[in-house]
């Protein structure tokens, strides 16, 4: 493996976990979790854990996204912090 | 069939749990009996468990005939057997009771409902039950999951109360997971007997230590322990009344176990001991928690938020049990659990019956209480003295070991604790029994007779039984505790233990 | 210093862990939006994962799935070719810990926005000042 | 508060910062995690299971009752969201809003009105509804089946690439919610309605139990698939690699109606009525 491409890779996910937590718009945070889960997962799949990927891919990526996105339809997009 | 007793005890209310959505939909009428009966499997179950145990000292259940360190081993000793048959005898005496509470708070959510409390029931079961780290993690998962979803569903503050609980209890699981995988980074196992094996040459490493430290706080977090007890009021006092006198004897218990489990069984009881001063540490907090707990107890004027008050205070005697790390402290420890369970169960179980009849568990209605409900009200008081430690009941014994404890770590100030915390229980309970047994007093002229007679008013038997067998637990419990500490808790403690 | 930078590079994967723990830690703690605090549970539980993994990976090894052609002879199978599975496994149950997790939590958040109009601690804390 | 926070949040990192500077290097092959237990699991698979994905066959065999855990994790999960949320009592919307095709009319009728006679020529529409959205449904009505299919081959090939009856009960589940996201939530239940959902939930998963007490039932311990020789026949490999393959029919079954279900009641909160 490349280990510089790694550290991208990781740093792209630090970059993506800090804007979900402090962007104000709950769509975007979930969105931008959406996309912390998908560099997560390539992060593992870098790493061999195939099955690990495949599972954060249609999970973190797909379903938990889909429940955020729900949950912030059903209560409200504004966030103070 | 023998030999399966340890699956059969967690697979017979799990394969129910699935079986109640099913045939609930059919028939809500059908969910009640069906819980009942599959909890009544694994009393048989634990029963037979504790016989083999007291015969043959400890047996291991390979699941799917793997051995360990490959495969997920169930491994019975005394400490889990002993902790088994207290959640299997509370979980049924409570899913008994349960039938008029839920119809009357929860009409529409029968079938949901009984699921999720035989899932609960088997995660605690399962946890207590497993040899193995991880499987531990997933059924405290499966546990706390239908624990929120029961605690979310009760009245006023009981989802934010839940929030706050799902987050605090994320954190400890999550500490708890961290800890094994620490575990695993250093020895590459998961089975808690590979791992004592393994441990010992280790403990220089900062891993391990950090590991402990993880598996303490977050086991510290499961079970409330002071400060990291700000959960629990709130969930507790929120709940259903079955789900509060099924959670509170038994959730923070089974977490106790499983400290008791990680400090004195996975690693050596040197190294809580004297790598990390864990155990100081841990009866200092749990002094504390005596103390908070019980004066925040008495400024409640609600009598569930009260005794979830209590359940802090009494947590923290466990914990001081744990923490003294002798021989008597820990049997304190232990037959305090026991006691707990029932003592617990009992006055939540009480508090439910008077939510049943009340409609509100504020103090400022329990006038004339002990006349409208004359049978509750006298279990109510068996739980009361055993709470405060009044002889015959099991409350003075585990309080006394506890005492001898603290005598023989030579500790005089967790000895002024003890009393002074009986004493604050004995402030705020007979605050209790002093509302209910007197009229709300009126001035003169607003009567119309002198002594109004008040009309018995008892609640059903379905509710009835399982309260006086919980206070007739207390009392047995009690009565027989020289012979359950010589039988069962004398095998538990650890060898290297001092007086 | 030499070593101070080979100790880096043979361990960036966990200070990655680390910052993310400490991220979704703060995140639980101190923010004061409740979904915001879901979200920083997941990315405090997928550090944890992601500290899992990298203890299973093993240089110079291949993915946990063994060539074999079928009903071929029995190959001599060497534990240092294949990545070890063990923590695989078990991540993924923390991963459906994780997602079963975040549905409850998002229920009591539906619940909680119905009963007081609010997502945000302080007002939700306020609120329940002053209705007693 | 606040300060609280802060201060565990540096202790924890502190405590994680103390305890990594003792880890053996990142991928060591000789560190004790993947010397230990693991060598036996890679060495052995083949022999035991003949499944060659080693994640698979310690995933279903080896530590198979972690799966039923996790199974029932998932399973708890939807019932504790159909418990907190779903209103059982009928409850009449404010608004409705009906479409008449033909024309392309709305009607909006509120609360206590009459409602339009039963007929293919109104369709009810959400509150949320935009007209153009012709190639948002025709296109995800073409993709919806083919990812079905995919998930199918997930859950079947487990056993030699990655993936199983999780990843395909997620993909099934998936395609489920993409259909009820491009069209509307009332549309998704009339293809999978909730008592399905419920049904296929605690199906699956007693699929998953079930397997294990036969295994019970036929003489030897929970879950040893060996067990399942003896009542269909067969060599014990051969019962393990299909007891294996069981257990992941159960856990996608579960898995599927589970996503499903969670997003039913979280989109509507648990009205089941007008949801994303």
């Amino acid at each position: 493996m490349i280990w510089e491409l790694d550290v991208f890779i990781l740093t792209l996910v630090i970059i993506c976990a800090v804007g979900a937590i402090t962007v104000r718009d709950l769509l975007g945070a979930a969105i931008l979790f959406g996309a912390y889960s998908f560099m997560m997962c390539l992060l593992w799949a870098v790493m061999g854990a195939v099955d690990v990927a495949f599972t954060e891919a249609s999970v973190g990526a797909g379903v938990s996204t889909v429940f955020f996105v729900v949950a912030v339809f059903q209560t409200t997009r504004e966030a103070k912090d | 069939m023998a030999q399966q007793l340890p699956i059969l005890l967690v697979v017979a209310p799990l394969m129910a749990a699935f079986l109640v959505p099913i045939v609930g939909w059919w028939n809500k009428r059908l969910c009640y009996p069906l819980a009942v009966a599959a909890l009544a499997a694994p009393l048989v179950c634990t029963l037979g468990i504790l016989k083999q145990v007291m015969a043959g000292g400890g047996f291991s259940y390979h699941l799917g005939g793997w051995s360990p360190p490959w495969g997920i081993e169930y491994a019975l000793d005394y400490l889990n057997s002993f902790v088994l048959v207290i959640i299997s005898i509370v979980s049924f005496i409570v899913t008994i009771y349960s039938k008029e509470s839920v119809r009357s708070e929860l009409p529409d959510k029968i079938t949901p409902f009984y699921t999720l409390l035989l899932l609960m029931v088997t995660g605690l079961l399962g946890m207590t039950v497993s040899g193995d780290a991880f499987n531990v993690f997933v059924f405290l998962e499966i546990s706390s999951l239908s624990c929120y979803g029961l605690i979310a569903i009760g009245s006023d503050g009981a989802p934010f109360a839940t929030f706050r609980y799902i987050i605090m209890g994320t954190i400890g699981a999550s500490f708890y997971l961290l800890g094994v995988g620490y575990l695993y980074l250093v020895t590459g196992t998961l089975n808690m007997a590979d791992l004592a094996r393994l441990l010992p040459q280790l403990y220089a490493s900062r891993v391990v230590l950090t590991a402990g430290i993880f598996l303490l706080v977050g086991i510290g977090i499961k079970m409330a322990l002071f400060p990291l007890h700000a959960w629990l009021p709130g969930a507790y006092t929120y709940a259903p009344s079955t789900v509060s006198a099924m959670v509170a004897p038994l959730y923070t218990k089974v977490a106790a176990y499983l400290l008791i489990r990680i400090m004195f069984t996975v690693f050596q009881p040197a190294f809580f001991i004297e790598v990390i001063p864990a155990t100081t540490l841990l009866s200092w907090l749990a002094a504390i928690a005596m103390l908070v707990g019980s004066i925040y107890a008495i400024a409640q004027s609600d009598l569930k938020r009260m005794l979830s008050y209590s359940v802090v205070a009494q947590i923290g005697y466990i914990a001081l049990g744990i923490g003294l790390a002798n021989r008597l402290g820990l049997s304190g420890a232990l037959l305090h659990i026991l006691n707990e369970a029932f003592t617990k169960g009992c006055v939540f179980l009480v508090a439910g019956a008077i939510v049943f009849k009340l409609k509100s568990c504020r103090l400022e209605n329990f006038n004339n209480l002990y006349r409208k409900m004359p049978f509750t009200m006298s279990a109510f008081t068996i739980g009361t003295f055993s709470m405060i430690g009044i002889p015959p009941t099991s409350g003075f014994f585990s309080k006394l070991y506890l005492l001898l404890g603290s005598v023989a770590a030579g500790n005089w100030i967790f000895v002024a604790v003890l009393l002074v915390s009986t004493l604050l229980n004995v402030v705020y309970f007979f605050r209790v029994i002093q509302l209910a047994s007197f009229e709300k007093p009126m001035p003169d002229y607003a009567r119309i007779t002198p002594y109004e007679t008040v009309a018995m008013d008892e609640v059903p038997l379905s509710m009835q039984i399982p309260i006086q067998l919980m206070a007739a637990g207390i009392l047995l419990s009690g009565i027989f505790s020289s012979r359950i500490l010589s039988a069962v808790i004398v095998h538990i403690i650890p060898k290297s233990f001092t007086p | 210093m030499e070593t101070l930078i080979s100790t880096f590079i043979s361990k960036y994967n966990y200070w990655g862990y680390i910052i993310l723990m400490m991220i979704g830690l703060y995140a639980m703690m101190v923010k004061n939006n409740l979904v915001k605090k879901i979200i920083g549970m997941n990315i405090f539980q997928t550090a944890i994962i992601l500290f899992y993994i990298s203890i299973g990976a093993k240089k110079g090894a291949s993915i946990p799935i063994i060539t074999h052609a079928f009903n071929a002879a029995p190959v001599s199978i060497h534990p240092a070719g294949y990545i070890n599975p063990l923590p695989h496994v078990l991540m993924l149950t923390a991963i459906v810990v994780a997602v079963a997790t975040l549905g409850v939590a998002l229920a009591v958040i539906v619940i909680i926005y119905q009963r007081y109009e609010t997502l945000e601690l302080d007002e939700i804390l306020k609120i329940r000042k002053e209705t007693g | 508060m606040k300060l609280i926070g802060l201060i565990s949040v540096i202790l924890c990192g502190g405590l994680l910062f103390f305890g990594v500077t003792d880890f053996p290097g990142w991928g060591d092959p000789a560190s004790p995690a993947s010397t230990h237990v693991s060598p036996y699991y890679i060495q052995n698979t083949l022999a035991d299971t003949s499944v060659p994905n080693i994640v698979t066959a310690v995933l279903a065999d080896y530590r198979g009752y972690d799966t039923l855990g996790e199974t029932t994790v998932i399973f708890t999960a939807a019932i504790a969201c159909f418990f907190l949320l779903r209103f059982t009592r009928r409850l009449e919307p404010k608004e409705r809003f009906y479409r008449h095709v033909p024309t392309g009319i709305t009607l909006r009728i509120s609360h206590g009105g009459k409602l339009p006679v039963e007929s293919e020529a109104f369709e009810r529409i959400d509150s949320l509804w935009s007209p153009h959205d012709v190639i948002i449904k025709t296109t995800c009505r073409l993709v919806v089946p083919f990812i079905q299919l995919f998930a199918l081959y997930v859950i079947a090939h487990g056993h030699y690439s990655p993936g199983g009856g999780f990843q395909g009960g997620v993909i099934l589940g998936a395609a489920m919610i993409l259909y009820a996201l491009s069209y509307d939530l009332r549309s998704a239940l009339l293809r999978m309605s909730e008592k399905i959902g419920a049904i296929f939930c605690a199906t699956g998963v007693f699929i998953y139990a079930g397997t294990g007490a036969l295994c019970l039932l036929s003489g030897l311990n929970f879950l040893d698939y060996s067990a399942l020789a003896t009542v269909f026949g067969g060599d014990p490999v051969a019962a393990r690699s299909h007891g294996i393959f069981a257990v992941e029919i159960g856990v996608g079954m579960t898995v599927m109606a589970a996503m499903i279900w969670i997003y039913y009641n979280l989109s509507s909160a648990g009205k089941h009525d007008e949801g994303l």
